[in-house]
């Protein structure tokens, strides 16, 4: 702990990766990174990673991850050359120190936007804008046709209305009741309701007809005076004379 | 832009130009010079601005002693963009404009009874704000409700040359529009007070 | 302080003037236009506008296309006074900020490739949230990651008409230091696998 750029590399809170660290130890060789010596920064990083494990300094492992690396980039700059070694070494290097610069070109870049005449800090909007409006209006469209269907829709919808309720084919409650009890008695055995419904019976007469004989045999299966049957719900219905 | 001659220095002319138009309200020649941290005399900076701007969009006016810049008051039309956007009249509001028309002058209190269903406060200020309906004085009774008529502009857009051109009931029967086809179904129908015009 | 000559009409010149004056955004020439209600061309009027108020007080500046007035660069000594900085922006959020500009779009991992470092999630939040950048659609990659570049407002808040403005980017693009970011030094890649995009 001697030199003292030895205080500046242990300063780890500072760095913001090892990228960032190999960044400075460059700038602290050559200001233009297309002069550095890949090796001696190599070495340089290495020697920093020794000083922090002497101290007992935990590194993260992406430090550590790059301190690998530079070593084996190290040993394979300083070997003899092979020539079909892939990846090229010198390639290698040549990467690294490109990395280097973009970093580099990067935060300048970053320094020189923030040192920008800055909107609301150097330059200003006006204080206090008028602002613009839009205002929407509406066109009402309408019609003589929509006045005038309008117009009848309300009076007719007020001009007296006689309901004229239409004579319509039925059968009477009293009518089902006197049918089915005369039918009764000629009957031996369990019939089927349809079966007490007039022969010419169609459409709307017969459901009238269906629905009264109905009502009548339950009015008359009250009264004792007839027995009813149905396996199931919606099964068909007999009636017999009681026994 | 620059008006030739004067003898307010452009700094200090610029400096307060800036100032005015960063400002967020009028500012005093006082408040000005804190800005500045100078001890200049501003009115002249202030008539010379005022001056330069004369004619402009935009021009420096004073009131009570504090200054601002504003658009200048004959452009405010264009600081408002109209747009005109095509609507239907809605039916509450299309069939009190019949019975309007067909009974003018009415009170609300009448269009509601001809039509059987109570009509909102929009209703008519649409029908106000389309130009076709206005005031007509009020009913001399009880609470002088207010009477409403229909204006040339109404007549006018339905191509009527005058309301005796309304077609008559003979003419609305003869069109089938007074057959009760729909009517129990109208008479059902569910209209909210707050109806949408 | 109006310039001699020009085809300009006054008059429109003096509304377009006004507009810009008073709107509270940067505009476009359509959305100018828009007020004016009319087909005219504005390049001229714009240009001859930014002719007249440059050297003044007050600029007329066109970023990303819009145009808004703003006070002059070297006045801010006097305008700065009794305001408050805004926040600084930490040293990742800055290059973050100008990698994503330089390089636009990029996605999350570009951006940490070129810092060798991971970053924080917020960090691209407050750039965000500053309204200097958006997302930008995905890169059609495994996991689409999410790209990034800036907006209307970054260029307008640091004074740039166009990407092409940022400071040296003919430069680094010159020296291939813009060039898409080579992946072959896996020893240098951040390792996110749950990166959040």
């Amino acid at each position: 702990m001697d030199a003292p750029d030895n205080t500046l590399l242990l300063d780890l809170d500072g760095w913001e990766g090892p990228l960032d660290l190999l960044l400075a130890l460059a700038r602290q060789q050559k200001v233009d990174l297309r002069e550095i010596s890949i090796l001696a920064l190599t070495e340089q990083y290495l020697g920093f990673v020794e000083q922090a494990r002497a101290l007992r300094l935990e590194l993260a492992a992406d430090y550590l991850v790059m301190a690998a690396w530079l070593a084996y980039l190290k040993s394979a700059l300083l070997l003899p050359r092979e020539p079909e070694q892939d990846p090229d070494p010198e390639e290698l290097a040549l990467r690294l120190q490109l990395r280097l610069e973009r970093l580099q070109a990067m935060r300048e870049a970053g320094a020189r936007l923030m040192a920008r005449d800055r909107l609301g800090r150097d330059v200003f909007p006006r204080g206090a804008p008028e602002g613009l409006r839009t205002v929407r209006h509406a066109r009402w469209q309408a019609g003589i046709y929509d006045l005038m269907s309008a117009y009848g829709r309300v009076s007719a919808r007020n001009r007296p209305v006689m309901h004229v309720v239409a004579d319509r084919p039925v059968m009477t409650l009293e009518a089902a009741l006197a049918r089915i009890s005369a039918l009764l008695g000629t009957r031996v055995s369990w019939s089927a309701i349809e079966s007490f419904l007039p022969g010419q019976a169609q459409g709307a007469f017969r459901r009238s007809a269906l629905a009264s004989s109905f009502l009548a045999a339950l009015e008359l299966a009250r009264q004792g005076r007839v027995e009813l049957r149905q396996a199931a719900p919606f099964a068909p219905l007999y009636l017999r004379a009681p026994a | 832009m620059r008006t030739a001659g004067g003898t307010v220095p452009d700094d200090l002319l610029r400096a307060a130009e800036a100032i005015l138009f960063a400002a967020t309200e009028p500012l005093t020649p006082d408040a000005i010079r804190a800005h500045l941290g100078l001890a200049a005399d501003l009115r002249p900076v202030l008539e010379r601005l005022r001056a330069e701007y004369a004619g402009r969009g935009i021009e420096l006016v004073e009131r009570a002693g504090r200054w601002h810049f504003q658009t200048a008051a004959d452009l405010a039309h264009v600081l408002r963009r109209d747009r005109e956007e095509p609507r239907r009249l809605s039916r509450a509001a299309t069939e009190t404009l019949a019975i309007i028309a067909y009974h003018e002058p009415v009170t609300r209190a009448e269009v509601e009874a001809i039509r059987g269903v109570q009509i909102s406060k929009g209703t008519i200020d649409v029908l106000m704000e389309a130009g076709w309906v206005r005031p007509a004085g009020r009913r001399e009774v009880p609470g002088r409700p207010l009477l409403y008529a229909t204006t040339p502009g109404f007549l006018a857009h339905f191509g009527l040359s005058s309301r005796r051109d309304l077609p008559g009931m003979e003419d609305l029967r003869a069109a089938g529009l007074l057959d009760p086809i729909d009517h129990a179904m109208a008479a059902f129908e569910v209209e909210s007070p707050a109806e949408q015009d």
